[in-house]
């Protein structure tokens, strides 16, 4: 079983070039079947495969297919091989398992559009990539698959192209992104330098030693930071977060599956990949922590004020991946992983009922505009219920409790108050900003003539999802002993239920607040909304903290200042005085032909005066 | 007292630059021609100075070579003057000034 | 005398009785085919002379198994007082001597066009080729001074020779005007060399300048910058340039073909012979001097052609910053840039008289007004495309292209300067070519345009069957053939170095 | 001062100076006949009584005569003298005299460094040396002399015709 | 015997093809492909069949081929060619190229097509007998000879962009930029044959003799100084790089794929083998010089492709970009950016080399190569843009196609010998990013301008397309065949080069 690991990545692949070559010819629905089946294929080969690991696993606990040689030059010789440990596993459970189901949802998403095949071939593309990244046994097989998913994601973002901005966040997102993989791949450099290897496993391996030095410490410190700065451009955390929110400028599922499940992930992948380096900076593991809580506080505010649906999901993705990081940063290696792949869950049922209120309201995100969706539209109700429940990590009854408070123990066990104490503030916005969204959603009047969706590509995902989200969920538990250590808090007993109980309420009290205040005081909301100071607050915190307009000011505009400035090619300009000097030159010199013999002589005269003089002189 | 030949020699150097005057500030090419006749003139006698300096022929023989060259180029000037004040009605060589630039 | 000491003034002796007899003709009956021929065939006799002069020194060096076959190398063969006919003067007598011939060659088919006498062109051609000669293989001022004047005189009349036209006439009056006043710098500076050496053999001067020491030898000196100036003016240096394109446009193009080759080459022979028997070398003012003069002439050269229009005048320019080139490896001094000089001189012989046979061949029909525009170039490519070829070999030759004769002057340029470490030199040769680059494209780019207009000048559709038509060829295929398989050339010109090196 | 050096030698420079200056044409040629003479005064002092007669022969009896012929044919009369005083302006000559000053000082220089002069020598080389020369190693330069002159007699043939 | 068939074919074609003109206006097309398929398939026989991977820069010198015969004697100069990896690999590209060149010209050259291939042949061959030569005489012969034919490529059959300064201003400045150089260039040979001269007493113009040329510091250092500025200017290095952009933008697709894909790369070729190994002290003594050069090639030729409109002009900074990690590699000395840059040279040639084509093809459809007038062009073809997408990505450095596997090797193996030159380095990666995707953007992306779909690429495009894709493709997943031929010459040079630098020791990692 293990040999078929390369079709995990060879069908999804396949599925590609079936559908870029043949674009036009095959229909919709044959479009369709390559589309989905070929990540159906994929999930099955991960289903069997999750048997196997589970039944036999292999020796050492990981499984390498070694494809072929990259390429050998000097001491450097990558790889491609895939690596298949529990970590690769659980990544690859998410990918194909919600992929599928998301690319299921999307065949019945995207249908009427014009670039239907287009749009599968880029996702099928992009779960191949996505499979690249996390199966690669060196980094620099992980930079590729990195870098593949960061196209897939401009592609989808810019999917619909005759809208300007569209292609403009799509553009904004590959670069910002990009800004993050260049400090990743200059880290890989670092590390080369340092171990003379990019292989994952020896690197792992060879750290410890080679870094047991004061200047080892520095080089660990900068490659930490530097791998650090990777994560935070996938990741959405800061300070490179702004590309998330524009980003859903794209089809929804591409939001669900890209920008929710998996590609954004990948930074916490990448961190606990690498883990051991970041033990051995633990002032850079502490980074990673702080950069997870300031983003999540960040990210809730800015959520409790949006209003495009697909942005207050968005923002609060970037804000749950804090919270994966603010696992990694307390050492909390599995609890983060486990975070997210129950958020993998539960954001791609969110995003894909958001999808489907969004198709049912003709293309309308604005939640202002939406309301009473409840009665029209049950499943995408009970689904926003059950995946906002886990959101904001309903105690005992969702999948997003288990992981999250897990993450709060350990933060709390690992002596992180600080991390544990916004863990727990952005537990109380979660709740809130949920609540907010499900109530403005489905709750009130109606304001909008909605259509529900049928047939079984809408609802099977749906339900899947829904399912997955609940408690179901958070009984997965991924099979990462072994890959990454255990951390500080393991097995609490009370103290863990006494940070349950208060995550619990937190989550609870949180949702309770804002339903009452929302049911029976909504007035005094409105009048403090209308307040001055309120005002200036809301649309700070709706500028998700100004960053925009902060990176606007600080580098988009300086670098358009200079290329405006250098448009003409200073250099071309400076070379050019040559000629105008030559030019001058030759106007300058062609006076003296005037045609007289008089001044012909006269010159010859002077020049043997001259040459006369010269000589005697100089003798 | 007895002339040193330096001032023969410097006597020549004078009509030398003397006809080179005559080139520079005459517009009239007839009197060009007659300035490079006294240039012709003034380096024939610097050779004869020479000549006597060394007691050696060549001096005299270089001054015959020069009177045929002054001939000769005076036979072409002048035919060419002919020409010019045919084609120019006018001897000012300023007026031939067609070609430049 | 006996017969045999004569033999080797056989290329001088057959040029005399060539201009006895062509004259002889002319008064016989004037016709233009006739007399050209007699021109024609007395020149091809003397340069078959000349040529096996050179031949067993050339055997010696490239073909060494026929080297017996020639006869033994009796180079020098002959010191007469005035004259030396050594290799060097065999060499430099057949350039004079090919490039009258394809003067001769291109005059004919120039003159059939013209209304008037059209004979006369060959005899003074032939009287001035073989002042060229003289020169070639003087070693004495008198015969220098006399080949000087024998180049010179007939070269009046050739550039006055369209008597109709007042840019003709204007030139010779130019030319002739500053000509003789360069004649009368140089005789007085040999005068001023004779005063203070006291002999008029470059030999002898070169042996006695070396007693003088101090003050003592500032007339040699000056007597010596005199001559300098006279000959910068003949080879047309910066400042002594000016009257270059103002002839070279007025003069009809096969003179002015000849006055940029041939002439300057025979100068240029004598003059270094005169640096390396009169031991000229050693004033360092002297060189001094020339290298100002040589930077000059680049710079100038160059920067005035740059936005020419005409291509006589271009060509004209051009030619000062090509004397500068040589006047660059001249300085250099040594076996090396006497082959260099050689070289050079060779290579951009072919090359001119390449460029202005194009030039002849386009103004033939109509006599009056040479085709001389760049205008009148514009879109020749697609309707005479060998015609144009030619021109675009010889100007990528001016240019120093690969491949092209120009390219192997320049490098031994390069080669000799480099050698002497004449950086500053150097410098001025790269830059200069660097911008000559431009006007020769420029001119370049003509052929290959579109002309939508009428073709006013035109050459005759049948002009590659004319005995010009075919030395053109011939010259392309010689520059082709120099810039890429140069090295029997260069065996030629090292058989013909200076002796007393 | 050797007087019958001196006094034909002033009078050559002033002559030229005339010559070269004059207004007319015909009177400036006549100066250069007395300079001339003056040149041929000299070359007997030198000791070169052939150079001498030839100087007064051909120099003074034969080119000059040839220009004055020209002069004739192109009758040329007072507007030309007119015209010369019209062209003659300082503006004119200023610059080249002093051009002309500086060479003259330079030539001063060179040919008469202090302390190293020659006397002239009395020796008369006189017709039988110079013709044995000339007849013996300059008989090229004669025969070449001769092609000179044919050339200069075909140019002048040519660019004189009349038609 | 080979390596003369090799570099005579294009010659000898090029002739045919001009004077088959005659016989129709197609014969000279497929004369021009049939010699270039020769041409290439020649490469790939002596790539099977030769063995690449002992060359020696030694005294005992081993080239795979070889062929030398007298040519000048008077100063030891030899028609001496010689291949080895380094060389096979570039002359394979030329080949390629070469045909690609043809293939799109086929529609866009009307005028003349005869003398154009004739042209386009030799300037081929040119280039051909630059990365052979081994006699430095003969090697300036072909670095100057392949300028005449593409001057007449840009002066002729080119364009004239609205605003631009016109094809022959374009061609007669990338003539000038290009010899004035040589001209130095030619000085410094010279110099060097003068130095060894001195030192040995003979004159000799070989390469293999000149290797190892005793001189002092000062003279190698202006010495190799001629030399670096000649290939400065051609790679470009950027304050030399102004004639590119002009002869990009004017000269037609198959100039533009020609200049880009291979004439740029007889500069990196030209500094691999001579600048390098002739002068290593120097050129150790001058790279970081080099090196921030390169660097601000990187930088200045994407900030100022980010500023075009006009599309070529943007390919064309791109290569200035591109180039610059080229520089960058070359100069570091190690030997994982030795190698880097050799990849790079043959990705860069193949994806500029796409662009090219597929710019010309733009042009070809819409006439119009301002990108202010384009927009939503996705729409109107089917196939062209994500082709152009895919070349895009080539030179954004995507992983998996060629251009990422050389800037990775150039960045990898400079940040072992200087990490800052490296750091700067990088932020072409991101600067590529900007260029790339605003290229797309603002060619197909948002509203289209009209309705009508436009003709879309015929079979021939595609196909020449499709292998240029593939082998880029191929070059990123599998480069190592290309690496394994070029390794042993770019080692050797490597260690020469390192030995002067003094790198060998300092360098932690094996």
């Amino acid at each position: 079983m293990y040999d078929l690991l390369f079709l995990v990545f060879a069908l999804p692949l396949a599925g590609f070039l079936i559908l870029a070559f043949g674009r036009g010819r095959l229909g919709e629905n044959g479009a369709a079947a390559v589309g989905v089946g070929s990540v159906g294929g994929a999930a099955l080969v991960t289903a069997g495969l999750v048997a196997q690991f589970l039944g036999h696993p292999p020796d050492g606990g990981a499984y390498t297919q070694v494809l072929w040689d990259w390429m050998k030059v000097g001491g450097f010789t990558p790889h491609f091989a895939l690596r298949l440990d529990g970590l690769s596993l659980t990544m690859l459970g998410v990918i194909t398992g919600v992929g599928f189901m998301i690319h299921l949802f999307a065949s019945w998403y995207m249908r009427g559009d014009d670039g239907y095949s287009r749009f599968f071939s880029y996702m099928n593309l992009f779960v191949a990539s996505m499979v690249f990244l996390v199966l690669g046994d060196n980094l620099l097989f992980l930079y590729f698959g990195w870098e593949g998913v960061g196209l897939c994601s401009f592609l989808l973002i810019g999917f619909w192209y005759k809208d300007a901005a569209n292609g403009s966040a799509a553009r904004k997102a590959f670069i910002v992104t990009r800004v993050g993989d260049t400090f990743m791949a200059i880290g890989l450099f670092w590390l080369f330098r340092s171990l003379g290897t990019l292989d994952i496993q020896q690197v792992l391996q060879l750290a410890p030693q080679a870094f047991d030095s004061e200047s080892g410490r520095q080089a660990v410190r900068g490659i930490a930071l530097l791998l650090l700065g990777g994560a935070v451009g996938k990741s959405a955390q800061l300070p490179l977060q702004t590309w998330l929110p524009d980003a859903m400028a794209g089809p929804t599922p591409v939001s669900a599956l890209i920008h929710a499940a998996t590609m954004v992930t990948a930074g916490v992948y990448l961190i606990a990949r690498t883990h051991v380096l970041f033990e051995l900076a633990p002032d850079v593991q502490h980074l990673v922590g702080v950069v997870g809580a300031v983003t999540l506080l960040l990210a809730g505010f800015t959520a409790l004020v949006q209003t495009d649906i697909k942005r207050v999901l968005a923002y609060s993705t970037m804000s749950q991946i804090g919270y994966m990081f603010l696992a990694l940063g307390a050492g909390a290696w599995s609890a983060a992983i486990f975070h997210l792949m129950t958020h993998a869950f539960f954001k791609a049922l969110l995003f894909l009922s958001a999808g489907a209120v969004i198709l049912a309201c003709h293309h309308e995100q604005d939640i202002r505009k939406m309301g009473g969706l409840r009665k029209t539209l049950p499943l995408a109700f009970w689904c926003f219920v059950v995946g906002g429940g886990a959101l904001a990590a309903v105690p005992y009854i969702t999948a997003g409790f288990y992981s999250k408070d897990e993450i709060l123990w350990q933060a709390y066990a690992g002596g992180h108050m600080d991390l544990f104490l916004a863990g727990l503030f952005g537990a109380l916005l979660t709740s809130i900003y949920t609540t907010r969204l499900i109530l403005v959603v489905f709750f009130g009047e109606e304001k909008t003539h909605a259509h529900a969706g049928h047939g079984v590509s809408y609802w099977l995902p749906l339900a899947v999802l829904l399912v997955l989200s609940t408690f179901v969920g958070g009984l997965i538990h991924p099979p990462l002993e072994g890959v990454l250590p255990a951390a500080p808090g393991e097995g609490g007993g009370a103290a863990q239920l006494g940070i349950e109980a208060l995550s619990g309420s937190v989550a609870i009290g949180g949702i309770l607040v804002t339903a009452l205040v929302y049911f029976t005081r909504p007035r005094a909301l409105l009048a403090l909304a209308q307040a001055p100071a309120a005002q200036a607050v809301r649309r700070f915190w709706f500028s998700a903290f100004g960053f925009d307009w902060l990176y606007d000011r600080l580098l988009v505009r300086p670098f358009f200042w200079l290329v405006r400035v250098c448009s003409g090619d200073l250099f071309d300009q400076a070379i050019g005085t040559i000629p105008e000097l030559l030019r001058h030159a030759n106007v300058l010199s062609t006076r003296t032909q005037t045609g007289r013999m008089r001044w012909y002589a006269a010159s010859f005269a002077a020049g043997a005066v001259l040459i006369v003089a010269a000589v005697m002189f100089r003798g | 007292m007895i002339v040193p030949f330096e001032q023969v020699l410097f006597v020549s150097g004078v009509l030398f630059v003397l006809g080179l005057m005559g080139i520079l500030i005459r517009r009239n090419i007839l009197f060009v021609l007659m300035s490079i006749e006294v240039m012709m003139n003034s380096a024939a006698l610097a050779f004869v100075a020479a000549g006597n300096r060394w007691g050696q022929p060549d001096g005299q023989i270089m001054f015959i070579l020069i009177l045929t060259l002054a001939a000769s180029e005076a036979s072409v000037g002048l035919a060419l003057v002919l020409q010019i004040f045919r084609r120019f009605k006018t001897l000012d060589t300023d007026a031939a000034s067609e070609m430049k630039g | 005398m006996n017969g045999i000491a004569l033999l080797p003034l056989l290329p001088i002796l057959i040029t005399s009785a060539t201009i006895v007899v062509a004259m002889l003709a002319v008064a016989f009956r004037r016709h233009h085919w006739w007399n050209a021929t007699v021109v024609a065939i007395g020149l091809n006799l003397a340069l078959l002379a000349s040529a096996w002069l050179l031949l067993p020194e050339f055997l010696v060096r490239f073909l060494p198994q026929f080297a017996g076959a020639a006869g033994a190398p009796v180079i020098p063969r002959a010191e007469t007082p005035l004259l030396v006919v050594d290799a060097y003067s065999a060499f430099y007598m057949s350039l004079v001597l090919a490039t009258a011939l394809a003067t001769a060659t291109l005059s004919y088919a120039y003159m059939e066009g013209h209304k008037g006498n059209r004979e006369e062109v060959y005899l003074l051609l032939a009287l001035s080729a073989l002042g060229g000669l003289v020169m070639a293989c003087s070693r004495h001022f008198a015969s220098f001074f006399v080949g000087l004047e024998l180049l010179s005189l007939p070269l009046y009349g050739m550039i006055g020779y369209l008597v109709k036209e007042r840019r003709s006439l204007e030139a010779a009056m130019k030319y002739l005007v500053l000509s003789a006043a360069a004649s009368a710098f140089i005789l007085f500076g040999m005068a001023l060399v004779y005063a203070q050496t006291g002999s008029l053999l470059f030999t002898e001067i070169g042996e006695r300048a070396g007693g003088f020491a101090g003050p003592d030898h500032s007339m040699l000196l000056v007597g010596g910058a005199l001559i300098l100036v006279g000959i910068a003016f003949k080879l047309s240096l910066a400042p002594f340039h000016l009257w270059t394109p103002d002839v070279y446009e007025g003069a009809p193009a096969p003179v002015v073909a000849y006055l940029s080759t041939a002439s300057k080459t025979a100068v240029f022979a004598v003059l270094l012979r005169y640096f390396v028997e009169a031991k000229a070398y050693r004033y360092g003012g002297l060189l001094d001097v020339m290298t100002v003069l040589a930077v000059l002439s680049i710079v100038l050269g160059n920067v005035l052609a740059l936005m020419q229009d005409n291509i006589k005048r271009l060509l004209g320019y051009s030619s000062i910053a090509h004397f500068g080139y040589i006047l660059a490896a001249f300085i250099a001094a040594g076996p090396l840039a006497v082959e260099a000089v050689g070289v050079y001189l060779l290579t951009y012989v072919v090359t001119n008289l390449a460029a202005f046979g194009v030039v002849t061949l386009m103004s033939s029909p109509y006599g009056e007004h040479d085709a001389d525009a760049l205008w009148d170039y514009r879109g020749l490519f697609w309707r005479r495309p060998n015609l144009s070829a030619i021109l675009t070999v010889a100007l990528l030759s001016l240019a120093g292209i690969p491949m092209t004769a120009g390219f192997i002057g320049k490098f031994y340029v390069f080669a000799a300067g480099v050698d002497k470490r004449l950086w500053v030199l150097m410098g001025a040769v790269a830059f200069g070519s660097a911008i000559g680059l431009f006007y020769y494209l420029r001119a370049m780019a003509q052929l290959y345009l579109r002309a939508p207009w009428v073709r006013k000048y035109s050459a005759p559709l049948d002009w590659a069957q004319g005995a010009g038509g075919v030395m053109l060829l011939a010259l392309m295929i010689l520059m082709l053939v120099l810039g890429v398989f140069p090295s029997p050339f260069i065996a030629i010109v090292q058989a013909s170095g200076l002796a007393g090196q | 001062m050797d007087l019958v050096f001196w006094i034909p030698a002033l009078v050559a420079i002033v002559a030229t100076l005339l010559a070269v200056t004059n207004y007319n044409p015909v009177h400036g040629l006549l100066y250069l006949i007395v300079s001339l003479l003056a040149v041929a005064l000299i070359f007997f002092r030198l000791g070169a009584p052939f150079a001498g007669i030839l100087e007064v022969i051909v120099y003074a009896g034969a080119i000059v005569v040839l220009f004055v012929f020209v002069v004739m044919m192109l009758n040329l009369g007072d507007a030309v003298v007119e015209q010369e005083k019209r062209w003659l302006k300082p503006r004119v000559w200023a610059g080249p005299a002093v051009l002309c000053g500086v060479l003259i000082v330079e030539l001063w220089r060179v040919v008469w460094p202090a302390g190293a002069t020659h006397p002239l020598s009395d020796a008369v080389i006189d017709a039988p040396h110079v013709g044995v020369a000339l007849f013996g190693p300059y008989l090229l330069a004669v025969e070449l002399a001769s092609m000179m002159l044919l050339a200069a007699l075909v140019a002048a043939f040519h660019l004189g015709r009349h038609d | 015997m080979i390596l003369v068939l090799l570099f005579m074919l294009p010659f000898v074609g090029g002739f045919l093809c001009w004077q088959t003109e005659r016989f129709g206006r197609g014969l000279p097309r497929w004369v021009a492909l049939g010699t270039m398929v020769v041409v290439l398939g020649m490469t790939l026989y002596l790539w099977a069949t030769g063995d690449y991977s002992v060359t020696l820069l030694g005294p005992e010198h081993h080239w795979v081929h070889e062929y030398q015969l007298a040519w000048i004697p008077r100063f030891g100069i030899s028609f001496h060619l010689a291949l080895d990896g380094l060389s096979l690999i570039l002359v394979g590209l030329t080949g390629l190229l070469g045909i690609m060149a043809v293939a799109c010209s086929w529609r866009e050259v009307q005028r003349h097509v005869g003398f154009f291939h004739l042209n386009l042949l030799w300037n081929l061959g040119g280039v051909i007998g630059v990365f052979m030569a081994m006699d430095l005489f003969l090697f300036f012969f072909f670095w100057e000879m392949m300028l005449v034919p593409m001057y007449f490529l840009i002066a002729l059959w080119g364009h004239n962009a609205p605003g631009g300064k016109g094809r022959v201003y374009a061609a007669t400045k990338f003539f000038i930029f290009t010899q004035a150089s040589g001209l130095l260039m030619l000085l410094a040979i010279i110099g060097l044959v003068f130095v060894h001269y001195q030192a040995t007493r003979v004159i000799t113009f070989d390469y293999p003799v000149l290797l190892h040329t005793p001189m002092g510091p000062q003279a190698e250092w202006w010495l190799m100084l001629g030399f670096f500025v000649a290939f400065a200017v051609k790679l470009p290095v950027v304050p030399l790089h102004s004639w590119l952009p002009d002869a990009h933008s004017q000269a037609p697709t198959a100039g533009s794929v020609d200049l880009a894909g291979v004439l740029l790369k007889t500069a990196a070729y030209g500094l691999l083998r001579f600048s390098l190994p002739l002068f290593p002290h120097a050129s150790a003594q001058f790279a970081p010089v080099a090196m921030w050069l390169g660097v601000l090639g990187i930088v200045y030729g994407a900030v100022l492709a980010f500023a075009q409109n006009d599309i070529k002009r943007l390919v064309a900074y791109t290569s200035i970009s591109h180039m610059g990690f080229v520089l960058v590699g070359i100069y570091a000395g190690t030997d994982q950016a030795m190698q880097g840059a050799v990849i790079n040279m043959l990705a860069h040639g193949i994806s500029a080399g796409g662009l090219f084509i597929l710019c010309g093809e733009v042009y070809e459809r819409l006439h119009t190569r301002d990108l202010r007038e384009m927009g939503g062009l996705w729409s109107r073809f089917p196939f062209l843009p994500p082709i152009v997408l895919f070349f895009a990505a080539a030179s954004l450095g995507l992983p998996g196609l060629g251009n990422f596997v050389g800037e990775f090797l150039v960045l990898l193996g400079t940040f072992r010998a200087h990490p800052l030159i490296a750091l700067c380095s990088a932020s072409g990666l991101v600067l590529a990013a900007a260029y790339s995707l605003i290229m797309m953007q603002r060619a197909f992306y948002g509203p289209p301008k009209g309705d009508e779909p436009l003709e879309d690429m015929n079979y021939r495009e595609l196909a020449t397309m499709m292998s240029l894709m593939a082998i880029l493709l191929l070059l990123g997943i599998y480069p190592q065949p290309v690496l394994d031929v070029a390794r042993a010459p770019v080692q050797a040079v490597q260690e020469l080069y390192q030995s002067a630098t003094g790198l060998l020791s300092q360098a932690g990692a094996p």
